[in-house]
């Protein structure tokens, strides 16, 4: 199913022969062709990358790329792709997945993968909902619960058919609690946006997290291409991407939300980098006799 | 190997200390251990853990002996009880005629003429060395100096057994030594005090001799848990993803400080679903890797293992059994978890189980682990037990040099390519593997069903074919290597009674073998390094020279005995139990004699 | 209960339709399915799902009976087939003289002259019905109007099976009614044009009747998740808490629209293992509490399976199982996770599983469920399959106030007090259990090993007694009740070979044996509604009146085969396969044919 | 192990028969005393009442109160407590446990136990290690690793001989995040408030959260009394608590952490509640008859 990809990289050369399963309008389609378009600015090599996924519509993504990819189970996007960064330091790892993915079942990771912070791109595709099992209600889900003060009807989903009555997560104010050293917003009708971004994520180092719109025609049906755009903004020029406090502010607004780079910085120690180090310090000088002779009864 | 006949039982000591958790017990056991050791004596050791965290009553067995030893001994020699509570709950198994050493300033035990008493006014003696030194050390060291205590009892106790003085005060002077003169005086005195106040009591009674083999010095002095990692470093491990759990944790500490010197990671993960995944994302990377855990963390990575065995991604999973089900019996020990290993799967997908025996064994089967991993491209599960993995042993060093290491399949130039099969359906089932960075091996790993290529498939005819490779390789196992999985001892042809054993049960049933053999039966014991797929040609190669045969496991229904019900059509009886104490020998001999006997 | 000879095979007819998914397959099949329900008759379906989240081929099988239907039929009678790749893919199973009726418009079919074909311009007629109406809806409306193309291939097919239009003209008007008299009116028209289309090519041929039974209406018409939602309402349930996977979210679905009538809550949580711990706390709380979940699921909450076995928490846990090890073959259907649910803890703590083996009897295997958890305070796994949950039959309603309801055993007013024992020795093994709120009934339940109060406990004597204890419950429950958890059929005395299988493959087993006893073979069938605890004295009692002895079970490896050898000494031969298909009876029967005439 | 308590309860009432098995000087024992003031003050019924915990030498404290306990599996304390107070919305629920089973295990479940926001009351003993298994990092460990802007040498600890080189997690920070609705820190060696701040949560209607730091004298012995007593302050009078980037960025700063209830607010729904409405719209009127009927075969 993969292609070999010649020595220059046009966003072409990422796209594998078999072709997305996903439902004609899908917004994952957005995020594929963005994705293409920042490997190839960042002229990242597909022989020498890798896909980590979990399971959902969006999961499916690394099949659709012509590398290296992991589709695994669902919710374990991170711990696999740092297990993989740290024994390979050498490739590019960029991990992929559903909010239900990323902020539900596999939500517990993220915190510990910003105290790590890799040097991975983990790109999240929100559609507010469950598409694969068609329809249940996410942690993202009631978007916005509260509009200009307002507190809107709630939506109902398969599993919610009264109304949602759990507030939703904020995937950026949680980052930026956690510190993630780049946190960020697109949305996958703004394709040279979120093609942007994408690449500074890419290129930013330590671990990243972008969230991206990404909307489903199918089974959320209400939150259209035209809801997310008249409910997002642009960061404004005037924010200061490393003012943690400010990020913060600027991201628990509910009634619209940020599309950009919401917060970074590059002071924060990487667990790839320091293990490294520590390998380095020995120079790989391990002998298992010396080792046996530690334990040498006296 | 079946062994010549045993022509006299080899002589032993067995000691054992009772006390206050945190109050020296086992710092004592430990001294001891060290110093018989440098004696060139064989250790196994054996404790027990109080639920506490700080404080209740600890045990600590310990057995010497100038030659292997196999178990920690069934009962005991010399009992030292520091105070009564330890008497009361462990004192039971002093031999008749055995020799009892209790702190006087504690209690008194009561009158008993089948063994001998020493009584050791401890804490009095102890003080009285202190008060020696009183005026030469300062008092702010004086207010935070221990009166000796456990010296005192040291220098009963090697002079109990016969030991020599004289490398307990050179150990006395080394670990006192940043102390000051002063400190290594006292405890130099301590140590003669305690021994002078029980040959006191000695007279001219015979006491057992713990001897010393000035030959035999070449030995190490290891847990069961240091040995699994260095056989893991010998075969190329190189990554390590863990979540604490007794009593696995040791392995992460271990590897956390070793493994960086022989160019690999360590990473302690938020919880075992983590460490799994890490290990499945180093190992896709390239790399041999292994996670290490117990009974709840292995439940919580059976999915990933699942995924495992149908990505065919090499990993090993250590699972150092411990009691009981649920939190059950954190510090115990058991062999509960056979079924979990073997069975812990939805559907169904191959993989590996394998159980280390002992100690020393323990380093071997780690070796295999990674290596089987490697060349059968599935996730291993190494059972341990907290018996011999917390347990301090003599073992000789391993011979490193007849460490062989596998090497995973490496796709060959020809195969590359924008075709390239990942999963190519080959006569062994074992695919090439590409790892990230190889030109034309790109292809995405899945845990759905999928072709040689690794596209998802739904196919009935893909999806037999698929799984029908993926299971192949574990009959290209068993033909290639299967004998190589079981050991046996006792006697070569036909025999009245044979025992199918697996784990560290080892020890005990080979001594209870011996000792039934030596007793003139015709006995045999088979065991099991490998349990998953299992070996089915040499067991019933073993079976058809077996009148009758024993199943013996530490678990409470006797997993191993179904899993060989569904695997093969012997017939046999099955001993099993799980309370949290490891078999004695005698239990097995006794089992054993009852069938022996009907 | 064994059943006098049948003398006579039953008529009905099977239906297949196969086209592009999202394209009015499904539609059409679901319409076929609500008109013949309205008939009187009875309805087997059987689906495909495609990977595709939209688009793909899709295969709907429609059986129709008067009379209990048992299986979706191994052949059918009649194919639609609205596409080439459809009929490609699926259009192998029409029997040797059967219909094809195929969309002329999208391809010709190879002529094959075992087969008679009704050529259909489906898409033709249909723009031509819609023509007809083109000037009496808005512009805007005429651009979102499809051309009615499934109407006109219902009426070909109504016409096809001799089925009266007149049902389905009043289901069309109640169903277009909003958008318009004119949608209605083109509709109705294209339901005789296509009707008159075959009629015209049918000529004086004989075609199926799929016939009426007016007396016959009390029928619902629904899935295996539907039901056994209602068995566990009928049951008491107040809890749900479950994780959206295929096949099971249709449980969850249910329950937070129809629980929250019955009292009850349902809570959709961020995994299966919060979804399982909501289950335990409520159910500690007192309520009858379930999850819901898959394959992947359940391996994710073995840990606090084990748990609930350990602290003794009523809970029931449903497992729909579907096709292949880790994500596997998600929409296809198996029995493959039998071991997961019977082994699938580390250690050992005691636990119920239950199989249900028709769309019927998922509602009694719910009552059950539910009972035995408050029964026996322990876990029940319900092993449900892909292929009846999803299914919508038509089933006679269940009997609801034959339902009784267990209640868990209450603590006596003497019982409590400073000193009550949650975990009281009884010779049943069940405790009387306190709840929250009830003064003198304060007790902590933990997972660690305890003793009869529920404090942690350590000494192997309290390890043997409580575990006996909670192992007790399982031998009562054998004893009270097992030989209500096995079904038989087939001849009474004894036959010459006897199929022991469990879930739902119960009615093609008993399509084969109803088969060959029509044949004149001497056959019998036991069904396993119980799979752990085994019963094993009904099974010997079955046993042994059968000469030889088949297993049968939709697998890879056969795990209720190696479950029978565990626990009993039966020989008997295994048929098992697992590759995404159901069996069809003549897989059963062929097999049991083997081996009757060897 | 447990006895029935009168109708006054006295502090001394909520004390089981069973003694804490902590090592001498562990924090847990002052946590232990001020949760017992804390009911007292609240007056809460120990026969109504469940204390709900994970597994570690803190989640061991159910057993040593005299109430109804769940001492169940490592990490699953929220679940539990969110499945019990649904079903028994009448009880006093409690949560305790340790930091490695709060936030790294069971960190997974924090997130969305603030969504639902059930009236909880949840007490997490931070000794920033993991005590029963004697002393491995946690991901609160390393605290602080910047002291006045400057990096400080990282902590070793039994799985990171060389030095910890993963970030430590705010507790705080995070549940502001998530938007909990009433957040605070206690400290057992400060009593009196730490009393105060139980009865606080435990009257607080919704999920409230407070994380104590209560040292590990045995594993973690650098982290005294004294080391927490300098690097704390009581959260100024000042302090609005219902201004959620106020509470972010009193949280933040990683030299000294503040002691008190730093953010909290009524007006979030909550599960329990939405749920009991639903129930009372239904008026238990469901009847398995008429549902069955539905699905009569038309
Ligand atoms: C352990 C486990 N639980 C549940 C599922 C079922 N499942 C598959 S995808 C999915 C969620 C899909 O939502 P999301 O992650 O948002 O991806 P999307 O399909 O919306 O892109 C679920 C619950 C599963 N495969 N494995
Ligand atoms: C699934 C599982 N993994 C690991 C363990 C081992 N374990 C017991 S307590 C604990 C952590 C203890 O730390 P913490 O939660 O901070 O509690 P503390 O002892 O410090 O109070 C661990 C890892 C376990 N019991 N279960
Ligand atoms: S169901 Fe939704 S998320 Fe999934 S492919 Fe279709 S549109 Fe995309
Ligand atoms: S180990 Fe630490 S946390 Fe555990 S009881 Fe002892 S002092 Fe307390
Ligand atoms: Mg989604
Ligand atoms: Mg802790």
């Amino acid at each position: 199913m993969s292609t070999t990809a010649p020595v220059q990289f046009t966003p072409k050369d990422y796209k594998s022969d078999l072709a997305p399963i996903w439902c004609p309008g899908c917004g994952d389609f957005g995020v594929l062709s963005a994705l293409f378009k920042a490997l190839s600015a960042c002229g990242v090599d597909p022989t020498k990358m890798v896909i980590v996924s979990g399971i959902g519509c969006s999961s499916r993504l690394p099949g659709f790329v012509a590398t290296y990819g992991f589709h695994s189970v669902h919710g374990r996007v991170l711990p696999i792709a740092t297990g993989l960064k740290a024994a390979r330091p050498d490739l590019t790892v960029i991990g992929v997945g559903g909010d239900g993915d990323g902020y539900s079942i596999g939500g517990g990771h993220l915190p510990h993968a910003a105290r790590r912070n890799p040097d991975i791109t983990y790109l999240v595709m929100n559609n507010n909902t469950y598409g694969l099992t068609k329809g249940q209600v996410s942690p993202t889900s009631i978007l916005p619960l509260v509009s200009s003060g307002q507190k809107m009807d709630p939506k109902r989903w398969k599993t919610t058919p009264y109304g949602t009555t759990e507030d939703s997560i904020d995937p950026i104010a949680q980052a930026i609690a956690w510190d993630i050293s780049f946190v960020a917003r697109g949305f996958s009708y703004k394709p040279n946006q979120l093609a942007d971004i994408f690449a500074q994520a890419i290129r930013h180092k330590g671990f990243s997290l972008v969230d991206t719109f990404s909307p489903c025609p199918t089974f959320n049906q209400e939150q259209t291409e035209d809801f997310y755009k008249s409910r997002t903004f642009d960061v404004p020029e005037t924010h200061d991407p490393t003012d943690r406090s400010a990020a913060f502010a600027l991201s628990i607004n509910r009634d619209s939300y940020p599309l950009g780079v919401i917060y970074k910085h590059d002071d924060k120690p990487n667990i790839i980098d320091e293990q490294a180090h520590l390998r380095a310090r020995f120079d790989d000088q391990g002998s298992l006799k010396e080792l046996l002779a530690r334990f040498a009864a006296k | 190997m079946p062994q010549k006949k045993p022509t006299a039982r080899p002589t032993d000591v067995v000691l054992r200390i009772v006390g206050e958790s945190g109050e020296g017990t086992v710092t004592l056991g430990d001294v001891l251990v060290e110093l018989f050791t440098g004696l060139g004596l064989d250790i196994y050791t054996f404790q027990t853990f109080p639920a506490e965290i700080k404080g209740g009553t600890v045990m600590y067995q310990l057995r010497t002996k100038s030659g292997v030893t196999l178990s920690p001994g069934d009962v005991s020699d010399v009992l030292v009880a520091l105070n009564n509570q330890g008497f009361g709950l462990f004192g039971d198994n002093l031999r008749s005629g055995g020799i009892l050493l209790y702190n006087s300033d504690a209690f008194s035990p009561p009158v008993d003429s089948t063994r001998t008493d020493y009584a050791l006014p401890i804490t009095t003696l102890a003080r009285a060395e202190k008060d020696k030194v009183r005026h030469e050390v300062s008092g702010e060291q004086l207010k935070r100096l221990p009166a000796p205590v456990n010296t005192v009892g040291l220098g009963a106790l090697l002079r109990l057994v016969n030991a020599p003085l004289e490398p307990a005060e050179e150990y006395l002077g080394r670990v006192f030594a940043r102390k000051g003169e002063a400190i290594v005086r006292m405890n130099i005195s301590a140590l003669h005090t305690g021994a002078t106040c029980v040959a006191e009591q000695i007279g001219d009674r015979e006491t057992p001799h713990v001897g010393a083999r000035p030959d035999h010095r070449d030995r190490i002095m290891v847990t069961g848990n240091q040995m699994l990692c260095m056989g893991a470093i010998a075969a190329g491990l190189k990554f390590f993803g863990g979540y604490p759990i007794t009593p696995a944790s040791e392995i992460m500490e271990f590897l956390a400080k070793e493994l960086p010197a022989f160019g690999g990671n360590v990473i302690q993960a938020e919880d075992e679903i983590a460490a799994l995944g890490m290990c499945l994302g180093a190992s896709f990377g390239g790399v041999p890797s292994m996670t290490a855990t117990s009974g709840p963390g292995l439940s919580l990575m059976v999915e990933q293992i699942n995924l495992a065995g149908q990505a065919e991604i090499p990993v090993v999973i250590v699972d150092v059994q411990r009691g009981g089900a649920s939190t059950g019996l954190p510090t115990k020990t058991s062999q509960g978890d056979l079924n979990l290993a073997v069975y812990g799967v939805h559907n169904e997908s191959p993989r590996i189980v394998l159980a280390a025996s002992s100690v020393g064994d323990v380093f071997w089967t780690a070796v295999e682990a990674v290596n089987l991993a490697e060349a059968y491209q599935c996730p291993v599960i190494l059972l341990s037990e907290q018996a011999l993995a917390t347990r301090r042993s003599t073992v000789p060093p391993p011979a490193i040099e007849r460490v062989t290491v596998t090497e995973r399949l490496k796709p060959a130039e020809a195969d590359l390519g924008p075709d390239f099969k990942r999963y190519l359906d080959t006569p062994s089932g074992v695919s090439p593997m590409a790892v990230p960075g190889i030109p034309g091996g790109m292809y995405t790993t899945t845990g759905i069903e999928h072709n040689e290529f690794g596209d998802p498939t739904y196919t009935p005819d893909t999806a037999t074919k698929a799984r029908n490779k993926r299971f192949r390789k574990m009959d290209t196992l068993l033909a290639e290597r299967g004998h190589e999985f079981v050991r046996t001892w006792g006697d070569a042809g036909r025999v009245e009674l044979g025992v199918i054993a697996f784990g560290a049960t080892e020890g005990v049933v080979r001594e209870a073998t011996e000792r039934l053999r030596y007793a003139g039966h015709l006995v045999a014991h088979l065991h099991l390094r490998l349990i998953r797929p299992l070996p089915v040609a040499p067991i019933n190669e073993f079976a058809v020279r077996c009148k009758r045969l024993l199943v013996v496991e530490l678990n409470y229904s006797g997993q191993l005995a179904g899993w060989l019900r569904v695997n093969t059509d012997m017939t046999f009886e099955a001993f099993h139990r799980d309370d949290g104490r490891p078999f004695s020998s005698h239990d097995i001999e006794d089992e054993m004699l009852r069938i022996l006997s009907d």
